[in-house]
């Protein structure tokens, strides 16, 4: 794995990725190429994206977030984005941000109690 | 017309100086006590807009000012670039178009998210934006 | 079967196509037509295609498959593309390719698993 | 500047041909060390454009080298084709235009796979691409 600063967790067979640093251009790949490869890895059929942490989302970082969840989706995948807040929400649809089925949960706990129900092991 | 009542400039020469705008910014909405909504909006038009600096204008400078009008608080940010300038400027505007692979949201969006916002640029002539946003009384 | 040198085979009611060869576009219609035919004869509930052993996947090759899952979804087959590699997903998503609709799954176990469950036969 | 440190000229003629500058380009990438996804990158990029040249430019040339520039290597492909050219350029590079049953994703997203595309087109003059792609440090 890379040197970038985004930890990804396992729990249970679920991904868990928190972001809490600024996901800049040179960042950005290496944090997507790292879930992917780590998805391949594990064989994981979840992955929970957790952005309590941030309290500005532009549109590049959105976009980086939802491709992620596309490229896991393509893998077989199941993405979820948990605790964005509520000026962040705001924000992004203010500007016109499209979520194009982004699958969304409150935090965490959530996030990986609706991909327990998602992947039929609710 | 408005006051300036404090001056910060900052280049934008790497990726890194867009992060470090970005907080300069959010800095000073904490400090004049935006709300998270507020401070959340002017604080990512920014990094929009700086972001824009960096990438289409090959890079340029931020002026982060407080403000002040009447009695009232507000945050102006200046981005000037030196680079190519938006030929079709109507059509950058309207959103979901983009050069780069990208969403195309920065310029339409911040007009969205900001109180106050100018814009003056010219083929091969550089990009200058302007945005202003007032704490509510 | 014509000469071309997909393998289509059966696993229960499913099919099972393996792609491990270049898609092109003479190969690309063959492939196809002999799946949805395979489909029609053996009435196939779902269909399994395997891309694991691919590791490029250009936009042609990108709408072949996704067109071929529809043309099974017309027929009322259900289609689960398998085994997308990391690289491949993020290459597809970097480019600008949209999923609309595709089922995925990581791997063909998983994707006999979603069929079942689709198929109420969980 | 880079420097070309080996070169392999193939003629796209065929269908099958388009498989085998992809091929090649597969081999270098991963001689020179390529990540899985760098390499995916310019090998999708190279099906792309050779597949254009075919398909839309009735065949043509690949020139696929092995670059180096500040001790960073990279990989160089340049495709030309005699064929009718691109008339409306910008278009085109937007994405989801194609002229063809196809997804017009070719030019628009090679752009986003590489480090640095040139292209030289006009109606009737053929047509020129040029990718490069580095390798990460
Ligand atoms: N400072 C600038 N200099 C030159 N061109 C710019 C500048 N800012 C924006 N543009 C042009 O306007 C387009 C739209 O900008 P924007 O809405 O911010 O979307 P994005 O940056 O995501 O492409 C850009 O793709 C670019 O072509
Ligand atoms: N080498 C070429 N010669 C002539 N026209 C081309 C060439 N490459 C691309 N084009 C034109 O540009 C359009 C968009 O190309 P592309 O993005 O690769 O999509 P697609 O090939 O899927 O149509 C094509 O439909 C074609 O009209």
């Amino acid at each position: 794995m890379r040197d970038h600063p985004i930890p990804i967790l396992r729990v249970g067979k679920t991904l868990l990725v928190t972001i809490q640093i600024e996901l800049r251009d040179t960042v950005a790949d290496a944090f997507q190429e790292d879930i992917l490869s780590e998805i391949e890895r594990m064989g994981a059929p979840g992955l929970v994206i957790d952005i309590s942490g941030l309290d500005t989302v532009d549109s590049y970082v959105a976009r980086v977030l939802v491709d992620t969840g596309q490229m896991a989706r393509l893998m077989g995948t199941e993405a979820v984005l948990v605790g964005m807040r509520p000026e962040v929400a705001a924000t992004l649809v203010r500007m016109g941000f499209q979520t194009r089925g982004l699958r969304t949960a409150l935090n965490v706990d959530e996030g990986l109690a609706l991909l327990g129900e998602l992947l039929g092991r609710g | 017309m408005s006051r300036s009542v404090s001056q910060h400039a900052l280049p934008i020469r790497a990726e890194d100086d867009v992060v470090l705008v970005r907080r300069k910014v959010r800095e000073l909405a904490d400090r004049l006590g935006f709300s998270s909504f507020a401070a959340a909006a002017i604080t990512t038009a920014t990094s929009e807009l700086a972001r824009n600096a960096w990438v289409h204008g090959g890079g340029g400078d931020a002026i982060v000012e407080e403000v002040e009008r009447l009695g009232q608080r507000g945050i102006r940010v200046t981005f000037t670039d030196e680079g190519p300038g938006i030929a079709d400027l109507s059509r950058a505007m309207e959103g979901g178009f983009s050069t780069v692979r990208s969403l195309g949201l920065g310029l339409s969006g911040s007009r969205r998210l900001v109180d106050e916002m100018e814009l003056d640029t010219a083929p091969g002539q550089g990009t200058r934006v302007v945005i202003v946003k007032w704490k509510r009384l």
